[in-house]
């Protein structure tokens, strides 16, 4: 028997004072929390809150590729992982990986790799292992935010960092970082990143119904919100440096 | 598994950049010039809706069954539209056998969010009664020969076969289906003709329907999918990057080719 | 929930004519259409009509076997992978291989091996996919008759051409390739196959209850279209190699 | 998984075909002689139904149960009868652990078709309410030593363990199944006796119930499933073929050497 | 897949020992000290209840769900608690990908057994109509960093769970769940707060709350589950044995740290 | 739909003059069989009746270890699959192992593994597999019990055998060996093992509810019992070197 208390959907996903249902401006983002090197028994990892999203990324690598048969004799691979806690949503999720995690951690992967120098590792693989253990809207650019920022602090050598953001549209009006209820409710959704060596897309998908000049505009939503997400990618990363020295200077570490 | 065809050489990827430089393809065809078309309907008698379509020598077969459950308990009067896809081992050494791989989801998923964003299936008069029973349509596409760019096959292919289809029409008495001896026809189920369009990019060029060879070496692809002057859905893959101005004029284009390929296939004949 | 509409049987099998439901002669058989040399990609490959039957055959090898286990170091090993598609029967099928299929996939892989050379091969295997995409009764009689082909396309060495056709009873008459209400509400069903490099059965099933008399004649109706499906399969085979003969003339192979 | 005991010599091949050859077999049999049976029922006490049977030193056991289900809507009248095989890898080294694979799926699906066929087991008797609720039968066959010739024990062992069975009697009363009491028992379920024989061929030599190491070596194998003088079921195994003659040879022979069977082991003894 | 970290040095196993010997543990402990607790609840918003806990450096986050079913036909009024763990590869490199193995099933198995022995979820609150509809609560632990001694992080995490839960409340109406808008909270579903404390046993040296280097090095361990003065559960893994002493010896200790535990970490408070 | 006649529990699990409801008294074990060498075809084998538990068990090894990533090269490894029959059990079991067999599998090993020289065969594995046909209270103590058996029939070097016995409480008294009945309606359960070389528990679960004293008169109540079945075992396996000397000396074996 399934569920029987339904997530039902407002009628107006835009307050009478025109901000949006949880207070935001049409262009602002939800809380976002960044932190590095959370895991200990990881080459690389970082944990990520984004409104609702609580998400842990680990990043192992180069390693010993298993099973054999998938290594690359000219290249290292990259294999990412993403998976949803069985409470992460409102009806439960199986424990065995669906169809919609194997999709999402190929999506990711192929978003990641345009700043990785994966030829230089031939025969070998990084893994990056996305957990997200609570999900609200976006879930999948906040797994690719994370998982950059892991494979950053295992010192994975990167063209640049990656940056994700989902635009779309609700109600009738273009809005930046869409929430669970506006993703569900809304009427499109476009889920994108920047990767900031080229400033080029290497993530985009799109559903939802939008002409020419509505789709332009949603992609210059996603250009101002990618600069700012990307300036707390670069604090989490320096406020562990900055630990890393201060340890160092205590003697602490050696 | 290893396998030696999977392997193309440096110089023939070479020689296909070479071409796609001076804007030519090894095939002859110009950047945005799409292979043939050949598209055939009702070719599967147990299925309730079929297709054969082929472009250039892709070739896939996508068939429509259905089946009477109870809805979703958040939409009570929704059917239910799911794809599937299967690369048969026979289609090409490259495919294995086992269960669906990201390549086959893919392509289930992006036929699937192509005709679900365009409103093309109407799931809300696939119920027969509320809360208590509706129609699941399953539609599975099966690749028999692979020569590239199996997304704009399958997407032809499953409009196709939904358009083709006859489904049972059923009523609710005494708290059980009943059948009427009527059908629902394609459109009954077909609102909108989404066409999904997919690009290669190889370096900084970028070219309409890839082939097998082109899609070997190729860093990545993208697909939109359109309706008359919307576009409905979006899915890159592989390790390209695009450019803003890129995405927009690939938009554009695929709004102009989506009409012309929706005029010269002209599916609605399909109807039965 | 299961389908509600039935496939209904109809209560008798002969039409007042005397002819069966679909106007053949109890020794009739429908129309068969074959043709080789069907997939670009497969080292051999055919494709075959039989009433509603539609199916293809592709054949790979001799290669590498996978997984390694399985090779055997004094012969090489044939391998049938035999699968309707959800779609080809009345129900849909569920996507995963079945038991059956497992067990139609064996029972094909034993009908062919008597005509191969497997002792040539060593280590490797041959690979033979078969996909109903559309089923009418005698699936398994079309499937090994369309492989026959596909691995003769491929040059694979054979000691013969293996045909196979079911023959039954039903309302109490013996018949020859039942079709599919035939074979549902039939009351015998003996499919067969013959090797014809020593005109033996290779394949021998029956379903039903027959005496000794009758299950003669039953073999007697199987040896008669045996023949005439052979002539079928050889044209299928005398067709490619004009046409090939026609390129090379027109200088367009070489 | 190579196993040195898969292997058998060419030195013992030849041995034991020189001996079939002079009509000899390498324990002494004579080409149409079967091993010894000894067939023992109620051995489970958890079971509704079971039965331990021994063909030489190949021995399976085999255990009846029952559920309750919705009949398929095409039989809203009928029960429903299941045979399942598991080759335990403590009956050889040859049996691996793991799902059905194909020798497991083969025998009990011959068991399956010789005992359907006959119209052996009365599925229509097994309906408490039409529509509603029917039987399930599981017929589950364990092999617990492997010794050769699966099919004809494992054959034996389900008839047994349905004769000796005794489920629950139910009853439909306020849209529930309700247990009266009694039970149905054997010859309920159980109409007709059919018994599989199986025959080896190596070369041009055939013989009845191969042991293990003739069935290693044969080149195929053929199992008859007969009633008193009807054949209900055939099934071919392995490369060999056999000759038209040769199957009107082994029919007849099946058909005598069934009424001995039938009559040694006197199945119907062991009915509650 | 053979790992680098999973093999401990016999340097390192023999420091580990040592010390012991000494009494003293390589991080500073006693025999019988545990690690620090961290316990926060309510962490997941789209969980019914949630707890991340943390035990040294072994850290697990618990989530818990529920469902409506039918109950089972021997329990027609009593709901389902269920529990599962993951050992996310995340947490360690000695953690696979996959489905559930020996350790995780463990790791379920003892967390459930301590908790379901205390009458500690009452099972039978957990209906809404007799023989017709019952709450199925899932227990979900997923471990995000593995430094030993799951089993009593998960226990606690499961509690904390649990009692901060609250679940919608049903009643039967019209012959369906109708939801009055209510919750259960953590009160009506947790009665009694078992501990279960984990001992490991190297040699013949025994010590609480194993680290991971000691889990590593260990000849085996054993997990006793108290309420306020009784044992409810026990289970030994690893090759070590105990003698009968040692288990008596390991009870009593175990109520005393059971009682220790129940008030410092005082779950109750996380009560909604 | 589920089983609708159910296991019924009766009220009291003693009968009016003090006995257990099949007769025994409190500290009785109910009767047991045991033979070795029931299996032609494994290394070692053995089989058991304790109440109505009816199990077989097998050894194979020292050999391979597939799937080779298994293998330790230090020591050899102990591998237990038990298993139940679908028929074994009230309500039939599904087919494939599920999570009990896999936990049962791994605590059977542990508890052997004390007694075996796993040292002195690097790279390999002995495998054991335990098949229950028929299951009454007791099942995982009458597994170990038969499992060392078949170990020392196989020839396994080992230190002592083992032996297994559940104790536990019905009724508010405390009783020696469950049955199946006993076992589900009682109050608690006590499954322990003693490695005789050291004659200290190898297994060690307890579910139920008790206090330090009654749980220490547990212990005492199996010690007692591993006694008596320790005999059993004994004569189990004279017996058969006895019939092993008896064909010698009949000149049937050499």
């Amino acid at each position: 028997m399934p569920l029987i208390i339904k997530d039902e959907y407002p009628e107006k996903l835009f307050r009478d004072d025109g901000k949006r249902l949880d207070g935001r401006d049409k262009d602002e983002l939800r809380p976002i929390k960044m932190e590095v090197g959370v895991l200990e028994n990881a080459d690389g990892s970082a944990y990520l809150e984004w409104g609702n999203n609580k998400i842990y990324a680990a990043v192992y690598g180069p390693r010993e590729v298993h099973p054999h048969h998938l290594a690359k004799p000219d290249r290292g691979i990259l294999r990412v992982f993403y998976r949803m806690a069985t409470f992460s949503v409102f009806e439960r999720k199986r424990p065995a990986p669906g169809r919609r995690e194997k999709e999402i951690s190929m999506v990711i992967s192929d978003c990641l790799k345009p700043v990785l120098f994966l030829e230089l590792y031939p025969g070998t693989a990084f893994e990056v292992y996305i957990n997200v253990l609570d999900a609200d809207g976006g879930t999948r650019c906040a797994c690719i935010t994370v998982a950059a920022l892991a494979l950053a602090d295992a010192g994975v050598p990167m063209r640049s960092l990656v940056t994700a953001v989902a635009v779309g549209k609700i109600d009738g009006e273009l809005i930046t970082d869409l929430s669970g209820i506006e993703d569900k409710a809304g009427e499109a959704d476009l889920p994108c990143a920047i990767t900031w060596f080229n400033e080029e897309l290497s993530l985009l998908q799109f559903d939802g119904e939008t002409d020419l000049e509505e789709f332009s505009k949603c992609l210059g939503l996603a250009k101002n919100a990618f600069s700012k997400i990307y300036e707390i990618q670069l604090d989490a990363l320096k406020k562990k440096y900055i630990e890393i020295q201060e340890e160092y200077s205590r003697g602490e570490k050696k | 598994m290893m396998n030696i065809k999977r392997v193309i050489s440096t110089i023939e990827k070479n020689y296909i950049l070479s071409n796609l430089k001076k804007e030519e393809r090894i095939d002859g065809r110009g950047l945005w010039q799409q292979r043939d078309w050949s598209v055939k309907s009702n070719v599967i008698a147990s299925a309730e809706g079929s297709a054969e379509v082929s472009l250039g020598k892709t070739q896939v077969i996508t068939g429509v069954k259905y089946d009477v459950g109870t809805p979703f308990p958040d939409l009570p009067n929704e059917g239910v539209c799911t794809f599937m896809a299967e690369l048969l081992p026979l289609a090409s050494p490259l495919f294995e056998r086992g269960p669906p791989n990201e390549q086959s989801i893919e392509l289930a998923r992006v036929v699937d969010r192509g005709i679900r964003h365009a409103d093309c299936v109407q799931t809300k008069k696939l119920c027969i009664k509320e809360k208590k029973a509706v129609y699941i349509i399953f539609v599975d596409i099966y690749v028999i020969n692979y020569s590239g760019n199996l997304i704009d096959a399958g997407g032809i292919s499953a409009l196709t076969a939904l358009i083709s289809s006859q489904i049972p029409e059923g009523k609710w008495e005494n708290e059980e289906v009943v059948w009427t001896g009527k059908y629902w026809k394609g459109d009954t189920l077909v609102n909108e003709l989404p066409i999904v369009l997919t690009y290669g990019k190889i370096g900084d060029i970028i070219f309409l329907d890839p082939s097998l060879p082109e899609e070997l070496v190729c860093d990545g692809r993208i697909s939109i999918s359109v309706t008359e002057d919307k576009i409905t859905s979006i899915q890159k893959s592989g390790f390209a990057t695009f450019s803003i101005e890129e995405i927009e004029m690939l938009s554009k284009k695929s709004i102009k080719f989506g009409k012309k390929i929706r005029k010269d296939l002209n599916l609605w004949q399909y109807k039965l």
